[in-house]
C-alpha cells in the first residue's frame, strides 16, 4: 500500500485497466471511448494498452450498444458499457431495467448478465437541463440491478472493480464534477462489496448520509458544524442498490437527528427512500423528523445564478443541520 | 428446391414442423379450458420459418426468440414437457415457472430467450453474435423477429453495427402480414428488405412456408457468418393461422377469412413438404403419419407431464434476482 | 347528475370522446388504437366517430411516436399518445423525460407540451416481468411531468379530462386489472382538480394511503380492521405529482399511524416519497413508524403460485395495520 | 447555379452567412476570455446549409435545432443581440437564461428549439409537421441535424412514420464528417441517403459549402411538401472548420490539418459565393465588404448589449416549470 494520490478519473482508469489486465472477458465501448478517450479523457490511453478490439467506438446508438452489451454479457464476455451522459439513460432504459435487470430472473437463473454500465451524473457545470441530470434513483428502483455512486477515488476504483467482477448488470455513476479531485488510492489490488456504507466522518450529534459529489458537501458543513459544536457523522452508503440500511439506521440511533444529501431530483428520489428507511428504523430513536435535501425540482437550468440554487451546498446543508439540532 | 436435401434431414424438417404444430393446438385447448395462466401467441402457420431456419443452425449457434417463440423453441431444441411445464408456470419449466410463454430461454439448446418486448433481443442477438467474433468461437447467432418488430428503430442502430463490425448474426423477419391487428401496408413505408440493405447487408426474401427455401437460403446465410463475411436479413413470408394470441377470437375486422382458407389450404408448410415428398416418391402417406402420431403422442405426455407437475414454492419468488 | 354505474374502460373512453368533441385540436394516436381499440378495448368506438384522422393506428415505434406527439403538442395540437403497456415507457423516456417534460422550461417558458402519455400500470394478469410493471415512480421523479393514477371511474374521467385539458405534459396511469371495475359516473361534464386527494373512507385509528388497484385493497382491509375495532382512514392521492402532502400528512397527525401502499416496486418507489413526507410532516404526532408496502423487489414472476405474493393484498394490509395498531 | 436566384437575394444569403460567421468567431472569443458559462458548439464553416436552408422557408415553417444550433437560429430570423445574452445566462436571454447554447428556441421565427440529445428533435419536428398537417396551415417542418445523428434509432422511426402519413418535413443531414471526434466511416455502414430511400422518401445530396445549391434544391423539396407529397432527406455536405466544441483545441489525432485547410482555404461557403458573384460581375468587393462591416457591428453592438445585461434573479428558478 502506498499513500500516492491519484484523480478520480485515473481511479477509474486504474480499475478499467487492471481488470481488463487479469481478464480477457473484459472489454469496453461506447461513443468516443477509443482514441479520444471520452469526451472526460477519463478513458485516455486504455486503446493504446489494449487496442481497438476491446476499447471498441460505437456509433451514437445508446439503445443499441446497450443491448449489445447485454447479449454479450450473457454469452461469455463481461462488457463495459458507456454512457457519456447519465442523462441519456432515458434512451437505454429499455435494455438495462426491461433486459439486463430481469435476464437472469425470468430465465429462472440461468443465464447471467455480468455487465456494467458506466454513467456519469452531476450538475453546475453549466450544461443545462439535458446534460446534468443525477437519475440513479430511476436504476435503483429495478431489482435485478446494482447501483454503485462512488464518492471518492479510492470508492471509485474498488467498487469499480466490484462492478465489473459481479455476475449481474451494475449502473455506476461518476459525477462529473469529481473527475479531478484528488484522493489516495493504494496501488495494490483491492475491492469494496457492495452495500457497506462508509462513515467518512464520526460524529454524535446528527448524521448525514450523502452520496457521490454530497459527500464533500456533507463533509465540508460538518467541518462548519464543527466550529460551532455540532458533531456531524458523515456516512456514504457508496452503493445504492443495495443500500446499506443497517448503517444508516444505526448511525440515526446514535445521534438521534439525520439528513440525506443527494444530487438527483428530491421528488421521488434516493433521499425519499434513505430517509424512510432511517424514519421507520430509528423511529424510536429520532428527536426530530429526517430531512430531505435533494436537487430543486426543476430541470437544470443554464445560467449560473439559476443553477447554482439548484444543488445542496456546504451552506445550505449547515444551516439545515443546526437549525435540527436547534441551535441558532 | 430439394436436390441438396436429403430425406432423412426432410422427415427430420417434418417431424419438427408436426411438432411444433400438435404443440400449439395443444396450448389453444389449454388456454381454452382455462387450464393455462394468461395467453400465448400461436406460431401454427409459421412452422416451417423456425424449423428451416434452426435446421441450418448447430446446437451452440444461438437464436433469440419473441412473444410468438414456441416455434423457435422447439426448432432449436427444447423439449416439449418441460416447456409446457413452463407455459403453465410450473416448477419443472425451463424457466422455474418465472417466465411463461413469453420468456422461455433454454441455454442448453442455444436459446437464449423469447421477449416481450417487441423487438427487444435485436441487441441481445447481435450482442451474442459479436461475443461469438471476440471468442472466435465460430457460432453464430439468430435474431427472430416479427414484421412489426421493424418499427422498432433499435433494428436500425444495431443492423448499422452489425454491418460496420460484420458481425456473424442473421436477422429472421417472420413477415407474416400482421402486426397485432393492423396491416403492415398501414405501418411500413417502403420494402422490408431496403431496411438492411441500406446498411449493405445481404438482404434476401423467400417463401416462408417452403421448409426447404428457407433451410437452403439459411444455409447460405449462415455459412457466409461463419466465413466473417457479415450478417444478413431473410425476410420469410409466412401468415399466422390463429389471432395475435389465443383470445383474439373475431378477427373479421382486420382481416378476412378468405385470407386465412387460402393460407391454409394452398400454403400450408406441412402440406407443401408432405406433397413434395409424395410426388417425388422419396417417401408415403404412412411414414408421415407415423411421424405424426409419434409427436403427437409426446405432446400427449407432455402436456400430462406439465399438468402434474407441482407449482413453484411461494419462497421461490426472490430467488434468482441476482446471480 | 345521474347516478349510472359505468366501467373504468367506459369512463375513459367517455373522457376522451368528450373532450375530442369539445375541442378539435386533440387527437389519439398509438399502436391499435383504432379499429381494434387497443388490446384491452378501452378505445372501442372512437375511430367510428372521429375517424382514422383522428384515431390513428401508429408503427410499433414507441419512442417516435411520442417524439411526435411532443412536436405536435409544441405546435398547437393537444396530442393523447397511448403506450399499452407501462413497460413500454422503457422505450420512451428519452421523449417523455429529456423533451416534453422540459421544453417549457428550457424555452424559458415560451414553448408548451400539453400532451397526455395514457398508459397501464400492475400485475396479477400473468402477463410476466415486461408486461406487468407499475413505473409511474420514474416519471414522478421528473419535474415538468404531472402524474396521474386513478382508483375508480369516476376519479378516471374527472382525472383524463383535466390531464387533456391541461396544458403540460400528463403520463396518466390506468390499472389493467381495473378496466372492468364498475362506479357511479354522473353523465354531466366535471374535471378533477390535479394535487388533490381524495379521502375514500374516514377513520381515526390508522391512515392507508393508497394508489391505484391499492385503493381497492387498501378498502378492503378496512374493512377487516372495523371488525376488529380499527377505524381505518383510506385516502387516495389521486395524483402523485403534483402530490397532496397536506391530506396525508393531516390525516396522518389526527390517526397518529400510516401505512402507504403501492402498487410500484418498494424500493426507490411511491412509497418511498409519500412514506417520507408524512414522517416528516407529521413527526410530532406519529405514534409507530410510518410503513410502506410496495410490490415485491422482484422482477414479476409468471407463475400464479409467484405472482399472487409480490403485491400487497387485502389480508397483509389488514395485518400490517393491525400490528402497528397494537391488536393482535 | 445562379438563374432563379436573384441579386438581392444572394446578398441576402451573403449577409446572412457572414452574420453568423461573426457571431461564432465572438463566440469562441466569449469562451476563451472565460466571459461565457460552459461550452458552445460553433457552426463556423458550415453557414451555406442553414442559410440555404432557411431562404427557402416562410417565417412561420418550422425549424429544429441541435446542439450546433447557433447558425440554425440566426437563419431562422432570430436577433444577435437576445442570442448573445442566452448564451451568457441572462434573463434578456431567448429562453431567459434557462437554456443556454444548446436549447435556443424562438416561437416568433418557427425555431422550435435546439437540443441537446443527439437526434432528439426529429420526433419534434415530424410532429410539428403531422400537426400543420391536421391544421391544414400550408406550414412545413425542417429537422437539422448531424451524420452522427443517423445512429439513433429514432430517425428510423420517424422517417417511415413521415414517409406513411406524407407528412411535410424535410430532413436535413449536416454531414460535416465526424461525430465529436471519430469519422463517420468508422460509424456508420452503407450511404447515408439509402437510410432514408428505404422509406420510399425522396432524398438528394447537394455541397453543403455553395448556399445557392442548397436554397434551390430545398426550394423544390419545399415546394413538393407543401403540396402534400410528403417528405424529404437533404444530404449537405459541409465541414466544421473549429473543434467538437470551444474546447477541442488539438484535433490532430482524430483530423489532418490539411483537410482543415483545403475546406478553409478551397471550399469556405462566404468564399465560394463571393468569388461567384463578383465573377459573374453582379457585385463587387465593396458592397460585400460593407455586409461584413454592418454585420460585425451588429455583432459587437449584440453582445456589448449581452455583457451588459443582468442575469436573471435565483427567485425565477422555479419559474416556467409549469404552463
Ligand atoms: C415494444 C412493444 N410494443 C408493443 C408491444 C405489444 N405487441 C405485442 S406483439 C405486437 C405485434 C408484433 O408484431 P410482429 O412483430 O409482426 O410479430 P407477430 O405478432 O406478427 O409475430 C405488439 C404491438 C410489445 N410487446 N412491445
Ligand atoms: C443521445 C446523445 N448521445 C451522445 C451525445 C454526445 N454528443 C454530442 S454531439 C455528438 C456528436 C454529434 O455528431 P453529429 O450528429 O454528426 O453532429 P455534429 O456535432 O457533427 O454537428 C455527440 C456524440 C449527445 N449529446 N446525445
Ligand atoms: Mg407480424
Ligand atoms: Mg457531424
Amino acid at each position: 500500500m502506498s499513500d500516492r494520490e491519484i484523480t478520480f478519473a485515473e481511479a477509474i482508469r486504474e480499475a478499467l485497466a487492471e481488470e481488463m489486465r487479469r481478464d480477457a472477458r473484459v472489454f469496453i465501448f461506447g461513443e468516443d471511448v477509443a482514441e479520444a478517450g471520452t469526451p472526460f479523457k477519463v478513458l485516455s490511453g486504455l486503446v493504446e494498452e489494449f487496442g481497438t478490439a476491446r476499447v471498441i467506438d460505437t456509433p451514437i446508438s445508446e439503445p443499441g450498444f446497450s443491448g449489445i452489451g447485454v447479449g454479450a454479457a450473457m454469452t461469455g464476455m463481461r462488457p463495459v458499457v458507456d454512457l457519456m451522459f447519465g442523462d441519456f439513460l432515458t434512451l437505454a432504459m429499455d435494455q438495462i431495467a426491461n433486459q439486463a435487470a430481469k435476464v437472469h430472473y425470468m430465465s429462472g437463473g440461468k443465464l447471467n448478465v455480468p455487465m456494467v454500465f458506466r454513467t456519469t451524473m452531476g450538475a453546475t457545470r453549466r450544461s443545462a437541463a439535458q446534460h446534468s441530470q443525477s437519475l440513479h434513483a430511476w436504476v435503483s428502483h429495478i431489482p435485478g440491478l446494482k447501483v454503485a455512486i462512488p464518492s471518492t477515488p479510492y470508492d471509485a476504483k474498488g467498487l469499480l472493480k466490484t462492478a465489473i467482477r459481479d455476475n449481474n448488470p451494475v449502473v455506476f455513476f461518476e459525477d462529473k464534477m469529481m473527475f479531478k479531485m484528488k484522493g489516495v488510492v493504494p496501488t495494490d489490488d483491492y475491492t469494496i462489496p457492495f452495500g457497506v456504507a462508509d462513515v467518512k466522518r464520526a460524529g454524535s450529534d446528527i448524521t448525514l448520509v450523502a452520496t457521490s459529489s454530497m459527500v464533500q458537501v456533507a463533509l465540508g458543513a460538518a467541518e462548519m458544524l464543527a466550529q460551532i459544536g455540532i458533531g456531524a457523522e458523515v456516512i456514504d452508503p457508496r452503493t445504492t442498490l443495495p443500500l446499506d440500511k443497517k448503517t444508516c439506521i444505526e448511525s440515526a440511533k446514535k445521534t438521534s437527528r439525520a439528513i440525506v444529501i443527494d444530487e438527483g431530483y428530491e421528488q421521488y428520489g434516493v433521499t425519499a427512500e434513505i430517509a424512510s428507511v432511517i424514519a421507520e428504523g430509528a423511529f424510536y430513536y429520532l428527536d426530530a423528523p429526517v430531512k430531505r435535501m435533494g436537487a430543486l425540482n426543476v430541470p437544470v437550468p443554464f445560467s449560473p445564478t439559476l443553477e447554482d440554487v439548484t444543488v445542496p451546498t456546504e451552506q445550505t446543508v449547515f444551516e439545515m443541520a443546526r437549525m435540527l439540532c436547534g441551535k441558532s | 428446391m430439394t436436390e441438396h436435401i436429403d430425406l432423412e434431414q426432410s422427415l427430420q424438417m417434418y417431424q419438427q414442423m408436426a411438432k411444433i404444430r400438435a404443440f400449439e393446438e395443444k396450448v389453444n385447448e389449454l388456454y381454452k379450458s382455462a387450464k393455462m395462466p394468461g395467453l400465448a401467441h400461436l406460431y401454427s402457420g409459421e412452422e416451417a420459418v423456425a424449423v428451416g431456419v434452426c435446421e441450418a443452425l448447430d446446437r451452440d449457434d444461438y437464436i433469440t426468440s419473441t412473444h410468438r417463440g414456441h416455434g423457435h423453441c422447439l426448432a432449436k431444441g427444447a423439449r416439449v414437457d418441460r416447456m409446457f411445464a413452463e407455459l403453465l408456470g410450473k416448477e419443472a419449466g425451463y424457466c422455474r415457472g418465472k417466465g411463461g410463454s413469453m420468456h422461455i430461454a433454454d441455454p442448453d439448446s442455444g436459446n437464449l430467450g423469447a421477449n416481450a418486448i417487441v423487438g427487444g433481443s435485436m441487441g441481445i442477438a447481435t450482442g451474442a453474435a459479436m461475443s461469438a467474433k471476440m471468442r472466435r468461437s465460430g457460432q453464430v447467432a439468430v435474431c427472430f423477429f416479427g414484421d412489426g418488430a421493424l418499427g422498432q428503430g433499435l433494428f436500425y442502430e444495431v443492423a448499422n453495427m452489425a454491418a460496420l463490425w460484420k458481425l456473424p448474426v442473421i436477422y429472421v423477419c417472420e413477415n407474416n402480414l400482421y402486426g397485432e391487428y393492423t396491416h403492415h401496408t398501414e405501418t411500413a413505408a417502403g420494402e422490408f428488405i431496403a431496411r438492411a440493405q441500406t446498411f449493405g447487408m445481404r438482404a434476401e426474401i423467400v417463401d416462408g412456408q417452403d421448409v426447404h427455401a428457407v433451410f437452403m437460403a439459411m444455409q447460405k446465410l449462415v455459412e457466409r457468418a461463419r466465413r466473417g463475411e457479415g450478417p444478413a436479413f431473410l425476410q420469410c413470408d409466412t401468415y399466422r393461422y390463429y389471432g395475435h394470441h389465443v383470445g383474439d377470437i373475431n378477427r373479421a375486422y382486420y382481416r378476412a377469412k378468405e385470407e386465412e382458407r387460402e393460407w391454409m389450404t394452398n400454403r400450408d408448410p406441412l402440406k407443401i413438404l408432405s406433397t413434395r415428398l409424395i410426388a417425388q416418391k422419396l417417401t408415403d402417406a404412412s411414414v408421415l403419419e407415423r411421424i405424426e402420431a409419434d409427436v403427437n403422442a409426446e405432446v400427449e405426455a407432455g402436456v400430462a407431464f406439465a399438468l402434474d407437475a407441482p407449482f413453484p414454492d411461494a419462497r421461490e419468488v426472490d430467488e434468482d434476482v441476482y446471480a
